[in-house]
């Protein structure tokens, strides 16, 4: 099977997809003749034409704004956010239009699309080239939030999110676009190809939305995570030796809560993770969900490992990023409590 | 605090120019220095002109209905009796229309109405100058294209009633209709955002190699969005067939146009800035609107790209049924309007070609208020406003997503369980 | 001492504040001459010039952009975004800019500022007016976060707000404008005069920011809540005889958690109000603080009242509105549990 | 799926256009279709004038410097001696200043740099125009405004390297500089988000009846985004006293200019839209930039409101560290553009009048070269980026907001303890 880093992967899933369905178009700052600046689109302007895969101006608006009109046209957009930090922008088009649409116009109107973005830090990117703003996009009814952590959950997501019906913010965790960093930001980095999830079937298949995958088994306490933090989870679980049952949610919205309840009853503990700052994150919404659904088999608050209530600060960088100590003490609190 | 300064030099103090409309509630409004081409004087250029030798057009004013209401001057469209009658038909129906529903909201069947007196000419006309299949992304004052297009007013008032008969189960605001087979496509409450829109409508048309054009229509405050400057980069960018249409009424709630600029330019030149073609027309001429729509529209259809074009014309009526316009304008500014009313001049145009007499007038006036008594009777029957939300419960979770997820249907069963 | 309803309250803050600082400029939409369309600026234009108080285009991101300009300049700008519905086209201004300035440049530049806005529904407004987006501002790290629910707090908040160096986001619950609507919309409104916070002390005052307000002492359960919400929140308790303590937050961010810990380890019960939608809500928040630092005071799983996940839908603003039946199952649930 | 649309009419049909650069990798670039007007040709209006007037000037390009270097022209703004050699100085030290700080990340030294290679004239000579209290709303290649106002060198360095000596705080990334003294608002890492503030800023100066003003930069790709239109927009509603320039450099990472419209006009020709006046100069030439600059802020001060100034120049180099141009573009563009080099051209004024030789100006290359290579190692001594974000831990969480909230406080504990 084809071994493809994550960039590779989502371009794969482009490609797959652009030749199966010609309402599919591609368009985004730099996708062009260029691919895009992590070379996400490379290759489909010349295979697809510039009619199918072009460069747009620089305006996250104006972008979303075009893909809505497409969408009402019939055609099947598939555009690229640079950054995640610079989808703002964009956010009425996508709150107040796409993530409307079907609703008040009781379906007459639908907005299949796919907003792709690189997001997340780890990059020394600064301030903003490092945002995960999954929760300003969780909170809007109307909109599917998917955020992968592999090569083939990447293509199979990706895929799913084309075909779906309803709009889709796809947040690439950019961090992890070359292998699955597990926050030792100190030791070297392993590749995608040493990990078996860089195993990606060439053509059609998908992972659905709305499924979480248990990516470890375990007894103890449940992680939830999504994105690089599942590596990062991963790693602190082995470095500490807890038998810690970690599921990567893959979709945030629509959320698999039945995933998550059952390993909660079973562990009763839970620890959720995210890159993105503390309040009213997106792991405030699990927790919550967690302590209604699970009160009574919880034997420990749930608890937080976040990044801060803080810009992303260029040079501190490391003491942002939710790594493997923070990940370490969140679990020794809520397996001692 | 404001750090202190030093005086430096000589140099003057600065001011802000904070723009004021010329007349205020109590002023005589006297609109005599607002400049009115003589009908028939505005250039027409061919429909493929390089984009730049429309722009004079951006301070000219495209009329064709002159003082005794004559069509006169290379825009005139020639439009043969039947056409003209089905505008003014139209107009006659709006305005009869936009009256009873004001009433009706006045009366507590309806939270909300938005009239366009005085503006009818420019969506009847407009419509009437597309082919059906091309579609309009309207802002809220566009209810003549429906009504051109012979959506039923049943159907209309059944949105603004909310009630069964309103295929968007009462979701949206009274006015803001939606309808895919008459090419209308849903107003949004967010001014602006449709005109980025109707441009990806058009590019998605033109990627497809299909042959119909979108509208996109805004209002002149609502040029100040960064929408409309999104939509005029993409079109012409792309060189889209779209025509983006700015309705300068003069006034935005209880804003000037000079508070959207207006003071310094007309809103027609913003298109040059762009390289875009664009007119400035008579908004209360039909012949004039359906001639530039016409031209516009032949333009990107033979793959020469977008045109903007301001419709000049003048908000009759207040914003909505939650504005009282005496608090911030002068009284009788409609009235002084050097444009006229649109229905009355192409009544009169009619008549002067022999084609229309006052009796006929007088039949469709009192045929269109029938049809509407009758519209809003059979409307009515399906239930008004205040009697609204309580039939179909369930229904406020549909149409979230495709298919409803498990924390909305558990919402729904709560609010099911709510309402026992 | 003068009796107001909130618009009045408001209006006066303006007044007092604009008498004692220059440097306080008032502006956006329809806000000079005509006073805006709730009228919150009536009389400001005539009293301080048009040159502190005028009209804007209607480009909400130019409002907060040229505000951002105005501040950095030493003014301090007041604005007003007419409904908080249309808030997002200024939403990269506000969260790029007006949050991050001062901790992008270590103090350098600040923004004191106070974006108003009419938010919250209940009056027939349909979808785009009638939002309540407080969480898309409570996750951005910068901002601090209000929402009053009477005229005297209204008045003392704003006051408070506009000499706060930081930027504020001033939520007012447009459905109390005129009276304490407990969610009983069947019945004739109650005006503000009939309640004593409609009592306005004339001149200067403040109500501080991050300090809650207990408006209702009580010993079984702990309700958290802000603007409109804490009317119905009120109605459902004296409806119901449950003695709730009933905790108006006032301001959502800096949060005045002590008040809510004492209360909850009192009561060892919590329910939480929010108008907004259900998911990544400000209830999540809240929620997970009160799990995260009460666990072991707990008695049963924290509660949400809220709205539903999807958009304001014009005739059925009553069946998504949380009005008194929702509290009352909700409390009954948290006090059976 | 797109609807299947019944072929209607004859209507051919539509295709979408996407603008293509003339050149790319593998081609000869050849400019020679580029039209320059001759130095000294385009005509200088009173700075009083209205706006209108000087919309010609926004196809027409503001050249001072002729092809044998000599001032031609009533743009010649007749600068001293001295102020030439420092606008002459500050684009040297500004040269090796990138080249040297382009190394360092190359070297490892630091994670990001940007080089405004080719475009030069344009900060400097911009800085030089104004008075010191005016204040710059900068986009991230106008370090040269910096250096002509005699900001610290060793301070942008410490600023890059995120050491102690950045008083940022390491918080932003690198070439974010900002510093309130010398009037260079802090750079946003998004795109055109300082355009409406600096009009903001102009405002507030003139509600106060200051004398100072503001002028903002954009760059060509950036003109695309909504705030360049609220800029616009609310620049001219007020009048405000400020400059709102636009660097057209040609490419926007890998697009090139007609990605944002370029094609169908000139950047200076958004100006007319909004009824702005509005400028189009030689960026490549020092003496047009000061002259266009001078010009714009005489007309700002005296309240005769905001101009926009397209500088018409050209990216010699990639993006930025993370971009390798190669892929995207033709060779030797940079070469091959028709302006020249801004360096060579003001060096050549220079000695044509006889106040420069080469080797003066080896010894200001020397120099320039010994100064930045001393800020360098000064700079260094306080640490490159590879060892920050240990020493103070704590300090991440100052500055969110004026007092820290206890929340903020709670995280700063939790980061102090996981950090022992
Ligand atoms: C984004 C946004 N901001 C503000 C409003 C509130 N609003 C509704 S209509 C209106 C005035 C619009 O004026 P104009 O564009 O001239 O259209 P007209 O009403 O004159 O037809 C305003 C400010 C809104 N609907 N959307
Ligand atoms: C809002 C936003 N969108 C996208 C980006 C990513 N980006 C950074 S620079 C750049 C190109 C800008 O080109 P231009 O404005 O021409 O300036 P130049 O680099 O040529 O000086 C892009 C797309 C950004 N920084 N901000
Ligand atoms: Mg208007
Ligand atoms: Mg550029």
């Amino acid at each position: 099977m084809p071994v493809m880093n994550m960039i590779q992967a989502i371009n794969d899933a482009h490609k797959v997809m652009m030749r199966r369905d010609p309402d599919i178009v591609v368009y985004g700052e730099d996708v062009g003749f260029f691919g895009g600046v992590f070379r996400a689109t490379e290759g489909l302007q010349k295979e697809f034409g510039k009619q199918r895969c072009f460069d747009a101006p620089i305006s996250e608006g104006g972008i979303v704004g075009t893909a809505v009109g497409m969408a009402a046209y019939g055609l099947k957009p598939v555009i690229e956010i640079q950054f995640a930090d610079y989808i703002y922008p964009g956010y009425d088009q996508i709150v107040s239009e796409v993530a409307k649409m079907r609703y008040r116009t009781a379906g007459e109107w639908s907005m299949p699309m796919v907003i792709r973005s690189p997001y997340g830090g780890g990059i020394f990117g600064g301030q903003t080239h490092s945002q995960s703003p999954e929760s300003l996009f969780t909170h809007i009814a109307g909109l599917k939030v998917v955020v992968p952590s592999t090569p083939y959950d990447a293509k199979g997501l990706l895929i799913a999110a084309i075909e779906d019906p309803d709009p889709v913010i796809f947040f690439e965790p950019k961090r992890i676009y070359n292998g699955p960093f597990d926050g030792h930001h100190d030791r070297p980095v392993t590749p995608w190809a040493r990990h078996k999830a860089s195993e990606v079937p060439e053509g059609h298949y998908t992972v659905p939305l709305g499924k979480a995958e248990i990516v470890r088994e375990g007894e103890e306490v449940t992680i939830l995570a999504y994105g690089t933090m599942v590596h990062v989870a991963l790693a602190a679980v082995e470095d500490n030796k807890i038998d810690a049952e970690v599921i990567d949610l893959r979709t945030l919205v629509p959320l698999d809560i039945e995933t998550i309840e059952k390993s909660v009853q079973k562990t009763g503990r839970c620890l959720i993770a995210q890159e993105a700052p503390r309040t009213s994150g997106f792991a405030s919404e699990l927790a919550t969900l967690v302590q209604e659904r699970c009160f009574y088999n919880l034997e420990a608050p749930v608890g937080r490992v976040t990044g801060w209530d803080t810009p992303y600060p260029h040079a501190y960088e490391w003491t942002y990023f939710p790594g493997p100590k923070r990940m370490k003490t969140a679990l020794q609190k809520v397996m001692a409590d | 605090m404001a750090d202190k300064q030093p005086s430096r030099r000589n140099a003057p103090a600065l001011a802000l120019h904070v723009p004021e409309p010329p007349f205020r509630p109590g002023d005589t409004p006297d609109f005599s220095s607002i400049k009115v081409p003589p009908a028939g004087s505005a250039p027409r250029p061919d429909t493929a002109v390089a984009a730049r030798e429309t722009h004079p057009l951006a301070t000219d004013l495209v009329r064709v209905l002159d003082e005794d209401a004559k069509a006169v001057g290379p825009w005139d469209p020639k439009l043969d009796a039947d056409t003209l009658r089905k505008i003014l038909k139209d107009m006659v129906t709006v305005r009869v229309f936009d009256d009873r529903m004001y009433r009706a909201q006045r009366q507590g069947k309806t939270s909300f109405y938005m009239k366009c007196t005085g503006e009818e000419a420019i969506a009847t006309s407009a419509a009437a100058a597309l082919d059906f299949e091309d579609i309009h992304f309207p802002t809220y004052r566009q209810q003549g294209i429906l009504v051109s297009r012979g959506y039923p007013l049943v159907k209309m008032m059944c949105q603004i009633y909310s009630n069964p008969g309103d295929h968007m189960k009462g979701r949206q605001l009274p006015i803001m209709y939606s309808d895919k087979k008459h090419g209308f496509f849903t107003i949004s409450g967010n001014l602006g955002t449709q005109y980025p829109q109707a441009v990806g409508w058009a590019m998605a048309s033109a990627i497809k190699g299909d042959s119909r054009i979108a509208m996109g229509w805004v209002g002149d405050g609502a040029t100040a969005e960064g929408d409309f400057h999104s939509a005029m980069t993409f079109a012409a960018v792309y060189n889209a067939p779209v025509i983006l249409a700015t309705v300068n009424n003069q006034w935005a709630i209880s804003s000037f146009s000079g508070i959207a600029g207006g003071e310094r330019a007309t809103f027609a030149q913003r298109g040059i800035g762009y390289g875009i073609a664009t007119l400035r027309v008579d908004g209360n001429d039909a012949l004039a609107v359906y001639a530039a729509v016409r031209w516009a529209a032949e333009r990107a259809r033979s793959n020469k790209g977008p045109t903007m074009i301001e419709f000049f014309t003048y908000r009759a009526e207040g914003h909505s049924t939650s504005d009282d316009p005496t608090g911030y304008r002068a009284a009788g500014e409609a009235q002084s309007w050097p444009l006229g009313d649109p229905i009355e001049r192409l009544k009169a145009h009619l008549i002067g070609i022999g084609e229309w007499d006052e009796e006929r007038h007088s039949e469709i006036t009192k045929n269109a208020d029938a049809e509407v008594r009758a519209a809003q009777k059979e409307a009515e029957k399906l239930g008004i406003l205040p009697e609204q939300g309580k039939s179909d419960i369930g229904s406020v979770f549909e149409d979230v997503y495709a298919d409803m997820p498990w924390h909305i249907a558990e919402q729904r069963d709560q609010a099911l369980e709510e309402q026992r």
